[in-house]
């Protein structure tokens, strides 16, 4: 994190983005964008802006609704040397392109006894609380957490986002990084030009003593906000986020529950077969003979997402939900 | 319309009977009702009493109006995520489609689904979609089970130009043809797929994809709303008969932003070019002019329909605006039948 | 089981599945099967012999390679008076129809408001072994369990499958079926005539006091094998079959690792974010204060399955695994 | 083949030279290689000798190799489960693709892949694919990268008429259209899709589904190797020139059965049918008569290629029986790159 001092500059998580790709596009000449109104749109999200403009239509291409396909093309182009970022407009179209990427792209190195590989990022979000209903809310991201062969990475801060899209660009393996759809305007400081930061690291992103607040993507920032309350209250939280869930860094989480004693794991993906349930089976074995509570978990409720506001809200973990479970893990409720 | 003999599948040999009168000022109404009731949802939206985004099928309303008045009520249609206009042609309330744009518990689906995903199962309206081209299969197995269950029910697949960049609109065709099933695609192009024209994404002929599955298909004018019945009423008629499935693409054109807040366009289409549409093509024009032209109606009658559908839309917007929202503990009910 | 006592016939898990839709079909006019190569051939494995040859080509139909198109014709067929019976010919095709039936089948009923209903069983399978390579040896069912909306449904003995694909056939719910391909020719008491099996309710296989060991699927046959090792050296396993995995019976779960204070989770999904997790994450939280040792979990190795065969063994969960897990539990090793 | 001028689009225009003689006669071999290399492959299950299952491509040898002689060594191929003779017809040595069947560590995917997913990097394959219409977007991929990185290297996606039916074929060569990538799709149809006829699965005019995508597409007659080989020939040409995707459709048969255990097949294709193709539609012997009367070999001449076959065949069976399995951790290897 010492670059972290070394800027005082502040941006988006978009810009964030946006610049890692800018960077890596203008490093090395086989990185190109492949998705739906990338170019001239930037994507409904804004978050491509200005790199058509730059690199032009034949490295920022717009696509045929096509996911199935286009995911594919990634992969052949992936293969025969280029370095693709397939976008996919919502983490929801999974669905629509897990053939490619779990059957093709991250089985190809292996199958090929290590001849062949497919040095593939695929960009696409999670997370609910837009109003957009129960087929463009989802936090889908466990089902590729499932697969050997990927990676699955997954941001909480503007300087995570370009420091792993970076790392994510260079990997030689194909990655699926999801950017959570309501961080895209947080703003953080973020240093111009080139640092990556490497997968399967965790990063306390707060120290504490009491009880060990794991989130993933935006949840990171729920887990800051309930170990805040909870401070009020004199209960220490220490939050980790993973940032790559896969490889996952099963050390500090362990490490980190052992010292408390206590773990809460909050995931915004479903809460049954969920990331959570990794997380907590991990720490509940790895911190087994120093656990004085049972690991808990909080994920989206198992409901498909409703469109309603005032159910929607119900669905998404909250701080709320942290801090009074914290509080009952620790005899204060 | 259950008056009008299903076999005469032109509208020239109906025209200008009694009937044949009240549908066409129904068909009038209704086309008038979808327009009212998007700019109601726009303004809902600027005004910031409706959740979220939705995508606006002004300019379209012929296509809507036009395949759906040529159906019976219990036959089946899928939409998308531009859905109020089929849902509304297939006849819903629009009072129960506001409140389910509001989340209300009176809406449709109880607030649950939404602009995206409101389904109107009483009048076979199957439900929109967020997937693109997500409910082709839907529809294709809607026709399958009419066939199997020995209906002569017909279902249609309403769908926009971006759909047919999805494979599964070719395996389903593939499969309808194989079975002559009877469904009817109707492919809006409106030339847009968000923010693309469609001849940047669209290779070669779009009606010769489905004429390769030996799947009937057709060209028309989405704008010209005579054109839509008269050609629909004969794709239905020819899947009611156990003749098998066809493909009616429409030409059209939305007015309005991909979803209400795509308000700067100009960098993927320009004003001229929806000028173009708005004054040349508009289907209300086109269609009361004739209507006029062929002393169907008058000035004042005109006037008389908007003035009905304005205040049924007044109603509508205050009756979902009233409404309450669901009870919280709706929200884990109906995962499970 | 009482039914069991009332049958000496044994008939493989094949012709309990065979029987059980044949059964159905007879019963009730709007089932129906589709899918590849279903008819005259009865599948690749032969299950649905003679179905053709008493229902007809009408209700049983062989559809092209478009399993997108026809799983999605199955959900329009389910929510227009049919019951239809979607076959997907290897539970690896998974990716290709993730999106008709978690995108749309889970999601109508809910999204309607309980309006429209999608009555379809995905009848599919899993498991390795068959030298059959990474792309026709998976098992995927985790990836539908996160899924609300969903019913996951693993039988392990031809009694279960017959009775649980009968409930899978009359719930009114989109429900997938996972068949191991392994077990089709194995036999076992099957009463002719109807019974159904409730979903939800785990099925304990044998009992025990020293250690809860968990199978699902074939996986059971292997715990079971591993429960007789045990024995010879004298300790006491209770196996259980959850039989279904959405919905889960947590609590004789949970009750059981209370009773035996030691739990093992075997599932032939991968490993890492698998089945496993989620079960040994619900145990090690409700038996928390009764366990002697940490919830163990044995998957697939998360790798690509292998094609070579002495690959691929290693691959597998298998009852030496298990035995000599629950002797280090045990404090045997 | 390098020595052909590459202009020469037309094999009449460059029959009967030195170089194109050598090079019949080595087209020859390739087929009859593959023909016994699967006799082999059958002969190693049947005696239990090869782990799993395998599908034979004996009878469509004319299509592997009449295309794949059209290709560079640096041109890429993408094929199917059955592709044993594609792999070899794009230059594989027969001792490391019977090792790769076996699962042995000596074998092309170091036994990790076995017959389903064979790749041969060097020659350009990238891999057989078990999953059917799996390898159109990787082959589509390898054009679009050809093309980005300047190359003129060209692509081939082998598919079966089975993989018609998954809708990934109609996205990829939508977009290879727009984008004039040289990939050139060859659909192998061999009349069945596992255990059923191909018209029972697919509806419509093959090629007229190419063709709705402005993609060239072409039918001809895959067991004549001059005219795959011709016709290749000028779709390479057209696909490395920038002129965009083709779309090759061979009529052929496999001889075996879906797979080496599907013995009995009366039940969905009769033995009078298989004796038809075997006995004058095979591509072997169409191509050895016209070489024969066209006199660029003689009987012994045949002979001499077909004991060279054999032995090549038995010391290739035999490296792989005595090749060692992989390590033991080998299994956790290769997951990442
Ligand atoms: C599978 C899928 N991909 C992408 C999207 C995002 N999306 C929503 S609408 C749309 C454009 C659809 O264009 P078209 O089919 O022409 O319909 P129109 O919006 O013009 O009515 C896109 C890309 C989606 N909803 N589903
Ligand atoms: C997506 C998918 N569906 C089904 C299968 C099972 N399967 C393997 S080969 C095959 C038939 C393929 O037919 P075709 O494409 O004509 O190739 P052929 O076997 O005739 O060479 C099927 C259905 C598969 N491997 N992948
Ligand atoms: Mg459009
Ligand atoms: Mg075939």
């Amino acid at each position: 994190m010492s670059m972290l001092e070394m800027t005082e500059r502040e941006i988006t998580f978009s810009q964030a983005i946006n610049e890692a790709l800018a960077e890596e596009m203008r490093r090395d000449e086989s990185v190109f964008i492949i998705g739906e109104d990338v170019a001239e749109a930037g994507t409904p999200f804004k978050v491509l802006s200005g790199l058509v403009e730059e690199f032009g239509t034949e490295r920022v291409i717009d696509s045929p609704i096509s996911e199935s396909g286009f995911t594919g093309i990634g992969v052949g182009a992936a293969m025969t040397g280029m370095r693709p970022v397939v976008d996919i407009m919502f983490g929801d179209f999974m669905t629509i392109i897990m053939d490619q990427i779990a059957n093709q792209a991250a089985k190809i190195h292996y199958m090929s006894g290590g001849k062949l590989k497919v040095p593939m990022v695929v960009r696409t979000n999670l997370g609910a609380s837009r109003r957009s209903a129960a087929q463009h809310s989802q936090s889908l991201h466990v089902w590729l957490s499932h697969i050997p062969g990927l990676k699955v990475i997954l941001p909480s801060t503007p300087y995570d986002a370009k420091g792993l899209m970076k790392t994510a660009i260079r990997d030689d393996n194909p990655v699926v990084f999801f950017e959570d759809k309501m961080m895209f305007q947080d703003k953080g400081k973020v240093p111009e030009g080139d640092y990556t930061i490497p997968f399967g690291v965790a990063d306390i992103k707060k120290e504490g003593t009491d009880i060990t607040l794991i989130g993933t993507s935006s949840m990171v920032q729920v887990a800051l906000e309930a170990a805040d309350h909870l401070a009020q209250i004199g209960i220490s939280a220490e939050v980790i986020d993973p940032r790559t869930i896969l490889p996952l860094d099963k050390k500090t989480l362990i490490d980190s529950a052992i010292k408390t004693s206590r773990a809460i794991v909050i995931d915004e993906g479903y809460a049954s077969y969920g990331v959570t349930a990794e997380i907590a089976s991990i720490i509940a074995d790895g911190a087994f003979y120093h656990l004085e509570t049972p690991v808990k978990r909080i994920g989206a409720m198992d409901v498909p997402i409703p469109f309603s506001p005032v159910l929607e809200d119900l669905t998404i973990p909250s701080s709320k939900m942290v801090v009074n479970m914290a509080k009952t893990l620790c005899g204060r409720s | 319309m259950k008056d009008i003999d299903p076999k005469t599948s032109q509208v020239n040999s109906i025209e200008k009977s009694r009937t044949e009168h009240e549908q066409w000022l129904h068909m009038y109404r209704q086309m008038l009702k979808i327009r009212k009731f998007e700019e109601n949802v726009n303004q809902l939206y600027t005004t910031a009493k409706m959740p979220g985004l939705s995508h606006l099928s002004i300019g379209q309303e012929a296509v809507a109006v036009g395949v759906c008045e040529s159906l019976r009520s219990d036959d089946y249609i899928t939409s998308t995520h531009r859905g109020h206009g089929h849902c509304l042609a297939k006849g819903a309330k629009t009072n129960l489609m506001f409140a389910e744009l509001l989340g209300k518990a009176s809406g449709y689906c109880s607030g649950k689904g939404g602009s995206m995903h409101i389904a109107d199962q009483e009048n076979g309206n199957l439900g929109a979609n967020a997937i693109v081209g997500g409910s082709a299969g839907i529809a294709t197995g809607a026709a399958l089970s009419a066939k199997m269950r020995g209906t002569d029910q017909v279902a249609v697949c309403f769908f926009g130009d971006g759909a047919l960049g999805q494979g599964i609109i070719y395996e389903v065709m593939n499969m309808s043809s194989l079975w002559k099933l009877p469904v009817i695609y109707v492919c809006e192009n409106n030339l847009y797929t968000e923010y693309t024209h469609y001849t940047e994404t669209t290779a070669g002929n779009i009606i010769g994809r489905a004429k390769a599955f030996h799947v009937h298909a057709e060209e028309i004018d989405g704008q010209d709303i005579r054109k839509v019945f008269s050609t629909t009423r004969k794709l239905v008629e020819k899947a009611r008969s156990g003749d098998g499935p066809s493909f009616l693409l429409c030409k059209t054109y939305r007015y309005y932003g991909h979803h209400v807040g795509d308000i700067n366009r100009t960098y993927y289409r320009s004003k001229e070019e929806e000028n173009e549409w708005k004054i040349n093509r508009d289907p209300l024009k086109i269609f009361a002019n004739w209507m006029i032209n062929d002393q169907l109606i008058d000035a004042p009658g005109l006037e008389q329909i908007e003035s009905d559908v304005q205040s049924e839309m007044e109603d509508s917007v205050q009756f979902a605006l009233d409404a309450p929202y669901p009870d919280l503990n709706e929200v884990d009910k109906h995962v499970y039948a």
